[in-house]
């Protein structure tokens, strides 16, 4: 029986589930609030129009990133079709518009649940065996989403489909405005809802099953089951992030449903930034996306990609952890 | 790590105040400040062939502001690379009008990239040209906008009738159509059926294949074996290449008159001079073709000025397809705006609506959502072309023009069998 | 006795042509010390894969506290009350070591004092100073230590301890094995499978001994040493290496 | 007429999984024996293709130019696992993930650098037989589908004697199988492994040729085969060089007969159902060892 720590160092060294624990979480909800708070701000202030636009697609970003980093992050496996799902939520909303002009908490919804059942099923068939079979069956789901929608007249095929969407309520002072309120709104719940995960048994687990399936399943964590819910919770993440973007743009095609640039700027951003908390993927899509949109007025975006390429080999070779753990690594912090 | 969120709060904010700053900015305006003209180029992406706009409306530009400009004001470009994204349409176009500040659009290549700017064109009520975007404004109806390319009034099914005017003439009957699973070609395989129907003819083959398909002997086997008179085949580039190369190797059988028709690729010289002899025979469409019916000294004094450019930038060393039209596009905003005697939208629309503007590709009227009253697309069959030289698309009698009748060279060489061993 | 708390009967394994376990029988019996020993490949890591379910045998059955787990997935054995560690460390890296014990009671015994428990085994097994430590900075014993205080902190009804003294200093030994012994003592049967044979001797109260997936010896230490087969497989092929 | 669109259907689809084949077969190697996910490998064989097009220009022919092309390429492949596995190899097994990203990375850099020097525009080759066809009866033959094709089963015959009988290629599969066991008999596991992926990576170069004379090619061409070539890697079964020949012209036959007598816009599902399939119901593969 071993004693080297007394009692007296028990009651002083205790960390742990202290009462920070609880303020932190209050002052991550009142920066959510204030976040919000803030884009209503700018909705109503805010004259020039553009600022919406690049906003949409830089927030959108926020909340794909963060989807995919359910999945790709906390579980460590990683899904190279996020578009697949993207897409899907993309047509979803697509065909609820057409069939009966559904209003977007409706497309959001369906989208949602079209995401967590296509989540599902790939895990259900890919995530028995090894991670890699699974990497790779998601390179493979975005042809077969691609070719299916190219068979559906309905959606309009390979040729798009150009909808009217229902118009922005009145108090929203327009579609942009509204737009953007809406994906920051879908930004922000995922951003929370990716922090309760980190925080809960949940994502404990699932770092656990990161750092050795088989040692996790022998402490009792029912793996596959954990890794299907993840699968169904970031690709239902993933195609409510897509769901808006009929309502935005007005118009879909398969090449911007599931266009590369947002498959490879949603594994790129998490990683940049860093997949181990929620933070990372926030800095990451932030960092990525603003810097991509002013670049695609200023360097041409084949350099872009290239870019992108050396950042994400970069980042890979030599932080692993992303912004996020070069910052924790300099203030000698760690933890989540 | 509170530290890290607290930082990340302020990261928020200033990611915020930078993308909000251009708002600040005000370029100024007024009597003697330039023109400017925006738009979006397709300079990398999918569309990248399509980059020869630029220099289109470069040349426009040069020669407008070496004339002294429009109302006595230069002209200036202001481009993006929308990199053949939809998805870079909306901020991209929102940027050039609300921060840039220009006076008159662009549309970027195409109806695909077109498609998110119409909704925002007929909002802001925004004078605009639109470039190669078919049938882009057939459903918006937006009185500011009109086409530089001559596809002709309710060109979604229209577009390409020369080609059932010539089968007509040709006593086809049987028709296949083949299209690749891409926008352009699905909706030039749907007016397609429609003509069929109209003129009374019978589709018998109707297929559509994905895009990047290589092999095309069972497709072309099954057409075949229905033994079409006409086949209509909607493909791009790469399929383009596949099927002609198929044409050669399996064949079609003796029953085909006309084959092609809305084959994309067969405008660039890339893909003319890889397939050289092989696309003896073929029908495809085109803008312009170096014939005695169409060459004017206008036209030709362009495209020598455009060769040098494009041989130094590598681009298209032909440019018979994009860059006359971006040229047109140039000639139509300033017919415009002098027109006008302004840069009222209104009175600038007026001008074209009213009256006949001489371009360098024709006389263009337009009709109330911005057609060519006209059709002038251009159905040319390949004949006599030897060895894989470029210089030879230059001259008459390789892309002989069969229809519109106005513009006619001479007669199609039928069957296809005939024609490709000529 | 009363019935066995763990039950192997039959328990084959195969890959391929190449039959690597069995047929096998075991018994394991409430608070029960066994030690398990055979050279190299002689099928001790299989086995116990067998045990906690991480490998499925084609052949046979394993009962487990009165039910037949033979088709339960790992985690289901591991809620019912049978814990293991492994051979070569499998620390949760990128976790502390605190939290690497409250993954397992999360998921086999959530309560609202996770974080007393967790703090009480860390103190018994003497890594209360590490608790908030990564993982993956620890050294060989105390991811060892880890590696047992994961397995224990959720009061298993056996514990499987594969090789947990390999790569140990003789005092780093004594303190596993006062550990192991503890343990026992509250009622925890325990299944060491160990090369270090004074270490076996020492703790085991029935040693079983294989040799190419087979069972050749079951007995007490004294009687396992002494049997003339064992010595000329196990002990013979110790010495020629 | 429905026997010989059959036949023709089926002699296609031959051919093309022949092709296939013969991109799969590097990925075979490195993917199927040396575990290494390279989803990069499909970008390796544009590359080759991209090379054969610079010669071809030249008056050489693609196929003849890509054996002292396969040079460079093993040259290449063996700085590149080098660099790889400076990286990975001694981080330990959870580190797949971050290989794949890596990969990922490379690729894009590959993509983009062909893209900068040879621009998105479609390069193809001028080979004298591109237009004829070998006719066999009701069967037609393309030459340009005929000719790569034969490279798929020189290629993988080449191999399997290679590492069937060659020592070097004994010490191959016994790195596949566990690399301990090859450093107790005194071979440099590290040294192996380098020389696979560089034979790996030299295979590339052949089948790239190979696919430019079937079709013109574009930087982003790799993308459209990552899916097929991986499934054909796991429908043959890690590892398996013969089985890759037989699932790609399963793939291959499928997908021509999906095309001829279903609709051609559902061939390139035919992969994919096929690599989940696999997945689902029978991991180990066609022809691989039950893992």
């Amino acid at each position: 029986m071993s004693s080297r720590e007394t009692a007296m160092d028990l009651a002083v060294r205790r960390p742990g589930r202290s009462p920070s624990a609880g303020r932190r979480s209050l002052v991550f909800a009142l920066g959510c609030v204030g976040v919000l708070a803030l884009g209503v701000v700018l909705t109503r202030t805010v004259e020039n129009p553009y600022i919406f636009f690049a906003g949409y697609v830089v927030i959108q970003y926020v909340a794909v990133a963060t989807g995919w980093n359910v999945l790709g992050g906390y579980a460590g496996y990683i899904n190279f079709g996020p578009t697949a799902f993207y897409g899907v939520g993309v047509y979803t909303a697509a065909f609820l518009v057409k069939a009966m002009g559904a209003p977007l908490p409706v497309s959001i919804a369906a989208a949602g649940a079209a995401g967590a059942l296509l989540g599902l099923a790939m895990g259900w068939m890919t995530l028995r065996v090894q991670g890699v079979y699974f990497a790779i069956a998601t390179i493979a789901l975005v042809v077969m989403a691609e070719t299916v929608v190219h068979n559906i007249d309905y959606l309009g095929g390979a040729s798009g489909l150009a909808l009217m969407p229902p118009q922005a309520p009145a108090w929203a002072g327009g579609q942009p405005q509204f737009m953007l309120m809406v994906m920051l709104a879908i930004a922000v719940a995922f951003v929370a809802a990716a922090r309760w995960i980190e925080i809960s048994a949940m994502g404990r687990a699932l770092r656990a099953l990161k750092a050795s399936e088989v040692a996790a399943e022998c402490a009792g964590v029912p793996t596959f089951r954990l890794k299907l819910i993840a699968c169904a919770i970031s690709g239902a993440m993933l195609a409510i992030a897509g769901a808006p973007y009929v309502y935005y743009a007005s118009f879909i095609e398969p090449g911007t449903a599931f266009s590369l640039a947002l498959s490879l700027n949603a594994i790129a951003m998490p990683l940049i930034g860093g997949k181990r908390s929620w933070v990372g993927p926030v800095l990451g899509a932030l960092l990525l996306a603003t810097v991509q949109q002013a670049a695609s007025v200023t360097i041409s975006s084949e350099l872009n990609i290239l870019v992108v390429g050396v950042v994400l080999i970069a980042f890979v070779a030599v932080a692993p952890d992303g912004i996020v753990g070069i910052v924790e690594k300099l203030t000698g912090r760690r933890g989540a | 790590m509170a530290a890290t969120r607290r930082e990340f709060g302020t990261l928020v904010a200033a990611a915020g105040a930078a993308v909000a700053m251009p708002a600040v900015w005000r370029s100024a305006h007024g009597q003697g400040a330039p023109i400017r003209i925006g738009t979006t180029i397709s300079k990398t992406g999918a569309l990248s062939a399509t980059k020869s706009t630029l220099t289109g409306l470069e040349l426009w530009r040069d020669d407008v502001n070496k004339a002294g400009g429009l109302l006595g004001r230069p002209v200036e470009l202001v481009t993006y690379d929308d990199q053949s994204a939809v998805a870079q349409i909306p901020s991209l176009f929102s940027k050039l009008v609300d921060i840039d500040k220009v006076d008159v659009l662009v549309s970027p290549y195409g109806a695909g990239l077109s498609a998110p700017l119409m909704p925002f064109i007929k909002q802001r009520d925004l004078f605009t040209i639109g470039m190669f975007a078919l049938a882009g404004n057939d459903a918006t109806r937006h009185d500011k906008f009109f086409h530089s390319a001559p596809w002709g009034p309710d060109s979604k099914i229209n577009w390409a009738r020369g080609f059932f005017d010539v089968a007509k003439q040709n006593g086809c009957s049987r028709i296949a159509v083949l299209s690749a699973d891409v926008e352009f070609a699905k909706t030039a395989a749907g007016g397609a059926e429609q003509i069929a129907a109209e003129y009374g003819m019978t589709v018998v083959y109707k297929q559509s294949y994905p895009p990047a398909t290589n092999d095309f002997s069972s497709i072309l086997r099954n057409i075949k074996a229905q033994t079409p008179d006409a086949v209509f085949v909607c493909s791009y580039p790469p399929d383009s290449t596949a099927l002609v190369r198929g044409l050669s190797e399996v064949g079609i059988g003796d029953s085909v008159k006309l084959f092609g028709g809305a084959m994309v690729g067969t405008q660039y010289a890339s893909l003319l001079t890889s397939l050289g002899p092989a696309l003896n025979g073929i029908v495809s469409f085109a803008l312009y073709a170096p014939e005695p019916t169409m060459a004017n000294t206008e036209m030709t004094a362009f495209l020598s000025r455009y060769e040098k450019v494009a041989a130094e930038q590598g681009l298209d060393p032909l440019g018979f397809y994009i860059p006359p039209f971006a040229y047109v596009a140039g000639q139509l905003i300033a017919a415009a705006v002098t027109g006008a005697g302004s840069l009222d939208k209104a009175a600038m629309a007026k001008v074209l609506h009213e009256t006949e503007v001489k371009t360098i590709a024709g006389p263009a009227r337009f009709n109330a959502i911005g057609d060519w009253t006209e059709r002038r697309v251009l159905m040319v069959q390949f004949r006599d072309i030897k060895g894989k030289d470029v210089e030879q698309f230059r001259q008459p009698g390789r892309q002989v023009i069969l229809d519109p009748p106005s513009l006619r060279s001479g007669e199609l060489v039928a069957p296809l069998a005939k024609a490709r061993s000529s | 006795m009363s019935e066995p708390i763990l039950a192997v009967t039959g328990v084959e394994q195969r890959f391929g042509p190449f039959r690597a376990l069995g047929p096998v029988d075991l018994v394991l019996h409430r608070g029960e010390r066994l030690g398990i020993i055979g050279p190299n490949g002689s099928g001790k890591t299989t086995l116990i894969n067998c045990i906690s379910g991480t490998l499925r045998p084609q052949q046979g059955r394993v009962v487990f506290d009165g039910v037949d787990v033979t088709d339960a997935p790992p985690h289901r054995r591991a809620r019912m009350g049978l814990s293991r560690s492994f051979q070569i460390p499998k620390p949760f890296t990128g976790m502390t070591v605190l939290e690497n014990l409250l993954v397992p009671i999360d998921q086999i015994c959530p309560s609202g004092d996770a974080e007393d428990r967790a703090f009480a085994v860390l103190e018994s097994v003497g890594l209360l100073r590490r608790a908030d430590h990564e993982a993956a900075g620890l050294s060989q014993l105390e991811l060892r230590k880890l590696e047992l205080a994961r397995a224990l902190v959720v009061q298993p009804k056996v514990l499987v301890a594969d090789e947990a003294m390999a790569g140990l200093s003789e005092g780093e030994i004594d303190d596993v094995l006062a550990i192991l012994t503890h343990l026992s003592a509250t009622g925890i049967a325990v299944i060491m499978i160990e090369h270090i044979m004074h270490a076996v001797m020492r703790f085991s109260t029935r040693i079983v001994c294989l040799e190419t997936g087979r069972v050749i010896a079951d007995a007490a230490p004294e009687a396992v040493a002494a049997d003339p087969l064992v010595q000329k497989v196990y002990f013979g092929e110790q010495t020629r290496h | 007429m429905i026997l010989e669109l059959l036949a023709n259907a089926v002699s296609t689809g031959v051919l093309l999984g022949c092709i296939y084949a013969a991109l799969a077969l590097g990925l075979a190697v490195s993917f199927g024996l040396l575990h290494i996910p390279n989803i990069a490998h499909p970008v390796f064989v544009v590359t080759g293709a991209f090379a054969a097009t610079v010669f071809n220009a030249m008056g050489w022919d693609p196929l003849l130019v890509s054996l002292p092309l396969a040079l460079v390429f093993y040259g290449a492949g063996i700085a590149f696992f080098e660099f790889y596995s400076r990286i990975y190899e001694k981080r330990g097994e959870a580190d797949t993930m971050q290989a794949l990203t890596l990969f990922f990375g490379v690729s894009l850099v590959i993509e983009t650098v062909l893209v900068m020097k040879f621009g998105a525009d479609q390069r193809s080759t001028d080979v004298d037989y591109v237009g004829q066809s070998l006719v066999l009866g009701p069967v037609v033959m393309p030459y340009r589908l005929l000719i790569p094709a034969l490279v798929a089963p020189v290629m993988v015959t080449a191999l399997w004697l290679y590492l069937k009988f060659t020592y070097a290629g004994i010490a191959i599969r016994a790195v596949a199988h566990d690399e301990r066991a090859l450093s107790v008999s005194g071979i440099n596991p590290g040294w192996i492994k380098r020389h696979a992926f560089g034979l790996a990576a030299a295979t590339a170069a052949i089948s790239g040729a190979a696919l430019v004379i079937v079709g013109p090619i574009d930087p982003f061409a790799g993308r459209m085969q990552i899916g097929r070539a991986f499934a054909v890697v796991i429908l043959a079964g890690m590892g398996s060089i013969p089985g890759t020949l037989a699932a790609g012209i399963l793939i291959g036959v499928t997908e021509a007969l999906v095309g001829a007598f279903g609709s051609p816009s559902w061939a390139p599902a035919v992969a994919f159902t096929m690599l989940l399939a696999t997945l689902a119901f029978k991991p180990s593969g066609l022809f691989g060892a039950s893992r």
